[in-house]
């Protein structure tokens, strides 16, 4: 019920949204929404825990072999929360700059947070497939509608670029639910399938693409800085701290455990992908002068971590329980950092457009010696910056120790070299994360920095909720760590190699 | 007479016809490169018709019948088409004083 | 057998109006009323009412298929009316003979839909052409319009020959026209049979326009009157479409394994050509030419995977194509200016009228949550389990990214541009306006719940 | 709940009290109760300290386990103390001197405005309980918590003064270095749990068996590499001297006393391992060497009075990584404390005169300064006879206990030791003479406003002066005093003493003896050569080569930091648009030149639609019935 409730609540409140005309208004329905179905989250994770309340099933699209049908598990539950907190920050951080047309915005908004709880929550592939899509069309019409002056380009770019992916995923999905026994798109009865290692050789490229277009893996991110510089800051929030991790939970969920083989086969190639994306991203974060486009490529770097070490975790365990232990280790680590990520990039795109607003420039060389003319300010994007570099003792920190050592546990021939040279990213993104803070913050003040700037109640009100996020779970990481426990031990069970091959 | 007479034979005439209908440049020219390419096809349909009357006569009194009478179908939506084709041949000569399709280009890419 | 006879009468009954000078609007509406029963009879006769029962077994027999693809259109046909009607008016002097005409080619669309023989698949697809020749033609003044009707009329009647002598050869070889019969119980096919089946393929692919027989869609289509180019682009195709698969199913259905890989490949041909040429074009009438026959590719995926899944998709298909593209054409029609820039900033002037163009031009473009979609993901599904599926699918998912960057060039124009100063955006009432959200609801609805739809073909 | 071993919750908690409460109020706050606070912490949980020590149960340590910082399946890291005889000296080392360091700031700092006296004073307890993580902390990872705590505390602290440009240059070259060390940390914790599952330092006796020697020497090299980050040995020391960017007392509690010994603290922790790994020992002796005389080389020609003792702190880790690669931890810890009762004060000297002479921190403008500053004049003077390692002073009996150790490894290592030794006494002598001795060179304004520093400034110094006198006496050898090195025999539960170093008592006399006496006659010779000021322009090329510090920093400027700024710059402005986003725009372009083309096939010729048709149904009729079978 909760399930159905955390889709229907924004559809219908974006329905809602869409009608009235004055700004205001919208943004007050926006607001009730997104309180809402935080609302529901948070009940759905403490009152009602079970099962039954998180999984939900109709009958749809029958002669297709679909059905509606929703199913929270832990890494669902985890992601839904860290939706409805990304579009509560998302509303509060652009509580104050009045958008024309604000009713569409918002509107568009909540659809957005429909379509990604579909993909957070489907067990159904082509539902999933559906909130997939559902999820893409609103963020380009926001993205090309209030974005930057190159708007559409370069949105289109994206559009297009996330569309090849995701048909290409579709043939992939169709083409599973041919082989699976009764036409079903039922994640289990995919997870039933044995499918021969000559196909999912090819097969893995067919989803590989589609996720990794969204993650994004090296060297499928260019749409992503441009994206991400030219879309409004609300919107980019919402790209890069939800719709990013579709990507991953997408592979979690529909690659691994169903192409066990494919993904054993291809892991080393896309480790590799991705721990290139980690330095070449973090290169080029050093040199970016454009506050947006650097944060836009520390994310490719995080998540080029992420990546590498869930593909890390493909390998046999021969039914030995070190083995998956380790591989449990490495998967706690990811869900974790899957939200903490979240949480960090959401703050620090709150940041950004806060000083975007006031100084009207995103050039680090145009700015300046804001730790004198604003404390306040200064310190919350100290303590985002700093989860920016998974400093101990904030949530950042124990996601990337479990991932490394995920790494570092891989059945991979040139393991050590991967965990290196992703280490190496750790000592970069230092580089360029306190770059950007000195030339942010210290040194002398110029005209446009002079004055200031002050934060609203609003600002205060999610910033504080991001920080207190950061320290709470960096203190205590072991409370999303229970919660994922037993998911994860299970999961690590499916996916393991030794499975498939026995099957 | 061998069947594969009056094959070849049509099958030459539709030939023709279709040549003409790719060479030349007069619309009433090609018009009738078609009509032959119809008439081709008729012939074909008696020679079979007869064909598979003599060859199930003992069967059944009226079969291969149905040829014959499909030839007279194409022969009167031939009529139809030639009524509908002249006419717009006419009108395209009263618009361009010329019945020559290598004028008609204003509509291309 | 309803529809063949409504359709019949009213059509004579529009000529003899048009004699009694009644005015354009009770004109519009009798042909409107005619359509309507047209649809409603269509519907009774799936309830088993039949107004006259005609024996005529051995040429024609209409089954539930049939039933269904024509209530969809008809029930398009109507809704073309109501939108289409009016503008009708502005092609020529003929009023009621335009619509006469277009119930005389839903007679052919009867036919089309349920011959069991030879003759009356060549009956049904004449007495479709022919008017077309003069619809093409209607506008007298216009030389674009001349030329489209004489190319359409010569290329038309070469491909009429050709389905003549491929009929003939069949003759030959089996000594009937019974599309029950012509493929013997051997089974082992002869060169005669195979000849006739081939040049039959070839020009149901003519008027289905499906590549490399195309060549003349783009120029009939750009230079009719844009009210007809609507109607030729979306009911005439399905309808052609529909006969297509028909024949190929029940007659040559056994054959499958010779014909099928060229159905892949024409379909594979058409899918190129078509999304590939669009992407330059500036006109949106012309975009929607080509745009027609890139869809003529993907229903063509329908036959080379045929099969009850393409069945399904190809009702679905013929509903969601023809839906939105008579919404797109209705609202072209009226526009000043036919190029893509003529849409500049169509969203601030008339969000409304844009948001529906939205859906349709979505849908068009297979994006989830529209009947578009649905009715790809049927042919995509069917081409699957074909031969050779996997490498035709993958070109046509990555062609229809393709065609995502066409149609989102319309969209773009109507939403992120600026109108130039000085442009005018025609006013559209607000029936015209209903008519249009009906559309847009259909298939949105078709795309979230399609079997509301499908289930009719099985009870 | 106040008593052991509860108690010791309370020592890492109250500086972080003392943190928020600056942090939060320092608008708020006066400067005094800022002050107070700020101090006030730091004694109660040096009182707290102090009542561990005394309580401390001979033998085991004792475990306090707060809560699981992660535990997943058999994984478990717990977020728990460990109170040991080294950990026990180590909080009496911190809290203690960083009592002293906190009381000497309230009045040093005096200028700042109330908030940036908050901001210091917050910076100073937030270090403090980073430290304090890091010498608790019972297992590698709560350490390393501690470790990159106190890294960002040097960074916060060291751009403390954050409008200069160079200052916050200094401090991210700081955080970055100790991240590489950082990293190699990381890597042997990896190692550590791959192979044995655990990380916590009481399971590092069992897991010694589970672990290949070759294992040991890895993680052992990658923990080397840590500790070279925090404590700044070759290659990663350049951080430490610029580290001077920030207050002199940050310099004296961080930079001298505390932090950068945490690299010394680690490997004595893991010594278990460390004496399994006789290779990784002997890189130790070599690199603490070869920094120690480094460091001292460069010393001799610096002139600002910090960057002089920057350079002999790092000569001085170098010794104690010396000692650790002879295998005398007990040496290297020994040599810890005394070297932070002494160097604390040599700094906190230097901020007093510093502060004396208004900011000027250049030896060759100072002099003479022997009657104005009596009280930093005499304290300095005890803190130079201890660093030169001259009886009874505290740094005798660790420097020597080192050179010892050093001789029984090998006598070349002594050789070079001794040597160094003597630089050391040579540039810290010539230093004290250039600041007190002869006449003042400063400026006039200068001369005019020099004054002896406050008490809360002078009383550390005295009471730091104090302990570099007797803070040596708890490790006296043997063959002065029956009984004596206590401090090895109290942390004999953790360091176990290795037996049979047994060298005649007149070899060890020998030694003594003529260390001593080649110092007395160096700081002689310095005394004939600085007593009078003259200066020293020698063009010597070796003399550059000192002033310029061997060049080690351009050498990296070079050899690493340019070439990745340019590899980035070429990746951003060439690569990334031109070929990676390059390709995916080129398909959209190709698709479009395609489009232009095939557009001309619609020719608009009837006749050519027409031939088309023809030729594709010949094309097709002839492959189906004469290839296709």
């Amino acid at each position: 019920m909760i399930a159905l409730l955390l889709f229907l609540v924004p559809l219908i409140g974006g329905l809602l949204t869409f009608l009235p005309n004055k700004s205001g208004m919208a943004r007050s329905l926006a607001l009730g929404s997104a309180l809402l179905s935080l609302a529901g989250v948070i009940a759905g994770l403490t009152l009602f825990k079970q099962p039954l309340y998180w999984e939900f099933d109709a009958e749809w699209l029958q002669t297709l072999g679909s059905r509606f049908s929703l199913k929270g598990d832990a890494m669902g539950m985890l992601m839904s929360l860290l939706t409805s907190i990304g579009v509560l920050l998302a509303v509060l951080g652009s509580w104050n700059n009045d958008v024309q047309g604000s009713n569409r915005f918002y509107g568009l908004l909540l659809w957005m947070q429909a379509g990604m709880m579909v993909v957070f929550l489907a067990s159904d592939a082509l539902l999933f497939y559906f909130g997939w899509e559902l999820a893409l069309i609103p963020a380009y019409f926001l993205c090309s509608i209030w974005g930057g002056e190159k708007r559409i380009a370069v949105t289109f770019k994206f559009f297009i670029y996330t569309f090849v992916g995701s048909v290409l995923m579709l043939i992939g999905l169709i083409y599973l639910q041919s082989l699976t026994p009764n036409h079903s798109f039922q994640m289990q009865a995919f997870r039933n399938l044995e499918i021969p290692e000559s196909k999912q050789v090819w097969l893995f490229w067919l989803f590989f693409l589609a996720f990794a277009i969204k993650v994004p893996v090296f060297p499928f991110h260019t749409w992503q800085p441009d994206t991400y510089e030219q879309s409004p800051t609300t919107v980019t929030m919402l790209l890069s701290g939800v719709m990013v991790k579709m990507g991953l939970v997408a592979m979690i969920r529909w690659m691994l455990p169903i192409l066990g083989i494919g993904v054993f086969i291809w892991s080393d190639v896309v480790i590799c992908l991705s721990v290139i994306g980690i330095l070449y991203a973090s290169l080029i974060a050093i040199r970016q002068d454009d506050l947006k486009r650097l944060i836009a490529y520390s994310s490719i770097a995080h998540m080029g971590l992420t990546v590498a070490a869930l593909f890390s975790l493909s390998g046999f365990s021969n039914n030995s329980n070190v083995v998956l232990q380790y591989h449990q280790v490495g998967f706690q680590g990811i869900l974790l950092q899957l939200f903490s990520h979240g949480i960090n990039i959401l703050g620090m795109w709150l940041l950004a457009d806060r000083i975007e607003r006031r100084f009207g420039t995103r050039k680090l060389s145009e700015l300046g010696g804001l730790a004198r003319t604003a404390p306040t300010f200064t310190i919350f994007f100290l303590l985002i910056a700093f989860a920016n570099i998974a400093l101990p003792l904030t949530n950042a920190f124990p996601g990337e120790f479990l991932q490394f050592n995920a790494l570092f546990h891989a059945q991979s021939p040139y393991r050590f070299v991967f965990l290196v040279l992703a280490g190496l990213g750790v000592i970069l993104s230092a580089i360029y994360t306190l770059n950007m803070v000195r030339r942010i913050f210290f040194g002398e003040t110029n005209q446009a920095t002079e004055n200031g700037l002050r934060l609203s109640t609003a600002e205060c009100l999610a910033l504080s909720l991001v920080v207190g996020l950061i320290l709470v779970f960096g203190v205590y990481p072991q409370a999303v760590l229970d919660f994922t426990n037993d998911f994860s031990r299970e999961y690590v069970k499916a996916i393991d190699i030794t499975r498939f091959l026995a099957k | 007479m061998p069947i594969n007479y009056y094959l070849f034979l049509s099958l030459a005439l539709f030939t023709i016809g279709m040549v003409g209908v790719l060479t030349r440049r007069n619309a009433i020219i090609i018009f009738m490169c078609i009509e032959l390419m119809l008439n081709a096809v008729n012939l074909l349909l008696v020679a079979f018709s007869k064909m598979h009357h003599l060859k199930n006569l003992a069967l059944n009194a009226s079969v291969g019948t149905d040829g014959q009478l499909f030839v007279f179908f194409i022969m009167v939506v031939a009529a139809a088409e030639v009524s509908v084709g002249l006419a717009i041949i006419v009108m395209m000569y009263r618009n361009i004083h010329s019945v020559d399709i290598q004028f008609l280009n204003r509509l291309k890419h | 057998m309803n529809l063949l006879l409504l359709a019949a009468f009213w059509g004579v009954l529009m000529m003899f109006i048009s004699l009694s000078g009644r005015s354009h609007a009770t004109i519009r509406l009798i042909a409107q009323v005619g359509m309507g029963l047209l649809f409603l009879s269509t519907l009774a006769e799936m309830q088993g009412f039949l107004i006259y029962d005609l024996k005529a077994a051995e040429m024609f027999a209409m089954d539930r298929y049939g039933l269904v693809m024509l209530s969809v259109l008809s029930g398009c046909g109507f809704l073309y009316f109501l939108l289409s009607g009016r503008d009708m008016a502005n092609v020529g002097s003929d009023y009621s003979e335009y619509f006469s005409l277009i119930f005389f080619i839903f007679c052919g669309f009867v036919l089309v839909l349920s011959f069991t023989s030879l003759l009356m698949l060549f009956l049904g697809i004449e007495i479709v052409t022919i008017p077309l020749y003069i619809l093409t033609g209607s506008d007298k003044r216009n030389l674009k319009s001349n030329e489209a009707s004489l190319k359409y009329f010569l290329l038309g009647a070469f491909s009429t020959g050709l389905m003549l002598m491929g009929i003939a050869l069949i003759y030959g070889a089996r000594g009937t026209f019974s599309t029950m019969e012509v493929v013997g119980a051997s089974g082992i096919p002869t060169r005669l049979l195979l000849g006739g089946l081939f040049l039959m393929f070839f020009s149901l692919a003519f008027k289905v326009s499906a590549a490399p027989f195309h060549f003349w869609t783009p120029d009939v289509y750009d230079g009719a009157p844009t009210v007809f180019t609507s109607f030729m682009a979306t009911l005439v195709k399905v309808a052609a479409f529909a006969g297509f698969l028909r024949l190929f199913d029940h007659a040559f259905g056994s054959l499958k394994t010779t014909w099928q890989i060229w159905a892949g490949a024409v379909a594979v041909l058409t899918l190129i050509i078509g999304n590939i040429t669009a992407v330059y074009q500036q006109s949106v009438k012309r975009l929607l030419a080509y745009s027609s026959i890139a869809q003529a590719g993907f229903m063509m995926l329908g036959l080379y995977g045929l099969g009850d899944g393409a069945r399904e998709g190809m009702v679905l298909y013929a509903a969601s194509y023809s839906l939105a593209t008579i919404a797109i054409f209705s609202v072209l029609t009226r526009m000043n200016d036919y190029t893509i820039e003529g849409f500049n900033g169509l969203a601030k002037k008339d969000p409304w009228i844009a948001g529906i163009l939205a859906v349709c031009l979505l849908s068009l473009a297979g994006i989830p949550l529209t009947a578009g979609f649905l009715a790809k993901f049927y042919m995509l599904q069917a081409a699957l389990s074909a031969k050779y599926g996997l490498v035709v699918v993958v070109i046509a998912v990555l062609m229809a990214a393709v065609s995502v960057y066409y149609y989102f060039r319309v969209l773009q124009a109507m939403y992120f541009r600026a109108a130039e100063e000085g442009a005018q955006f025609p006013a559209f009432s607000t029936g015209f306006k209903r008519v249009l959200t009906l559309i847009a609801i259909l298939i949105l609805v078709l795309g979230i719940q399609p079997g509301l739809l499908l289930h009719y073909l099985y009870f | 709940m106040f008593s052991f071993p509860n108690i010791a919750y309370f020592i890492p908690l109250l500086p972080l009290l003392g943190f928020l409460v600056n942090g939060l109020g320092r608008k708020h706050l006066s400067k005094g109760a800022i002050a107070w606070i700020g101090s006030g912490v730091l004694a109660l949980a040096f009182a707290a300290s102090l009542v561990v020590f005394l309580n401390l149960p001979s033998g085991g340590p004792t475990l306090l386990n707060a809560f699981d910082f992660i535990r997943i399946g058999e994984l478990r890291i717990p977020f728990a103390f460990q109170l040991d005889a080294l950990s026990s000296l180590f909080l009496l080392i911190i809290t203690g001197i960083g009592f002293l360091i906190h009381v000497y700031s309230s009045a040093y700092m005096h200028e700042e405005s109330a908030e940036h006296y908050g901001r210091y004073f917050a910076y100073l307890n937030l270090f403090i309980f980073s430290m304090l993580l890091l010498v608790m902390g019972a297992n590698y990872v709560i350490m390393f918590i501690g470790w990159e705590g106190v890294g960002l505390c040097s960074y916060l602290l060291i751009g403390y003064w954050f409008r200069k440009p160079a200052y916050t240059q200094a401090a991210n070259k700081a955080f970055v270095m100790n991240r590489v060390g950082d990293l190699a940390f990381l890597i042997a914790i990896f190692w550590l749990i791959a192979r044995t599952g655990s990380v916590n330092f009481v399971d590092l006796p069992a897991a010694l068996s589970s672990l290949s020697s070759s294992d040991i020497t890895w993680i052992t090299m990658l923990l080397f590499v840590g500790a070279t980050g925090k404590s700044a040995q070759i290659p990663l020391y350049t951080w430490l001297p610029d580290a001077m960017a920030g207050p002199t007392p940050v310099s004296a509690l961080i930079h001298a006393a505390t932090m950068v010994t945490a690299g010394i603290y680690m490997i004595a922790r893991s010594n278990l391992l460390y004496t399994a790994a006789p290779l990784t020992l002997n890189v130790i002796a070599v690199i603490g060497i070869a920094t120690a005389l480094l460091a001292a080389s460069i010393a001799i020609r610096q002139n600002d009075i910090k960057k002089v003792l920057a350079y002999s702190t790092v000569s001085q880790l170098g010794f104690m990584f010396l000692a650790i690669g002879a295998g005398a931890y007990g040496a290297a810890v020994f040599h810890v404390m005394t070297h932070a009762f002494f160097k604390a004060l040599l700094f906190l000297g230097s901020g007093s005169v510093i502060h004396a002479m208004s900011g000027e921190q250049d030896i060759r403008r100072m002099g003479g300064l022997k009657k104005v500053l009596p009280i930093t004049y005499f304290t300095f003077l005890i803190g130079c006879i201890a660093i030169a390692g001259i009886p009874p002073f505290s740094g005798f009996f660790s420097k020597d206990a080192i050179l010892l150790s050093a001789f029984l490894k090998s006598p070349i290592l002594y050789g070079v030791a001794l040597f160094t030794a003597l630089l050391t006494a040579f540039y810290m002598f010539r230093m004290f003479f250039l600041t007190f001795g002869g006449t003042f060179r400063g400026t006039d304004e200068q001369k005019h406003h020099l004054h002896e520093s406050p008490l809360a400034m002078t009383l550390p110094l005295m009471v730091l002066a104090v302990l570099s006198v007797i803070g040596g006496w708890v490790g006296i050898p043997e063959l002065f005093l029956h009984g004596g090195e206590r401090l090895i025999e109290f942390l004999s539960p953790v360091i176990p003493v290795v037996e049979g170093h047994a060298i005649s008592h007149s070899t060890e006399y020998l030694l003594m003896g003529l260390s001593t006496g080649l110092v007395l006659s160096v700081i002689f010779f310095a005394w004939t050569r600085y007593r009078q000021y003259r200066s020293e322009e020698s063009s010597a090329p070796f003399a550059r080569l000192l002033e310029n510090k061997w060049y080690v920093d351009e050498l990296y400027q070079t050899a690493i930091v340019q070439p990745l700024h340019r590899f980035g710059g070429w990746l951003r402005s060439f690569f990334e648009p031109k070929i990676v986003d390059g390709l995916i725009q080129g398909v959209g372009r190709s698709i479009r030149y395609i489009s232009q083309q095939i557009r001309l096939l619609q020719s608009g010729q009837t006749g050519n639609y027409a031939l088309w048709m023809v030729i594709s149904i010949v094309v097709i009729l002839s492959i189906q019935f004469f290839v296709r079978k």
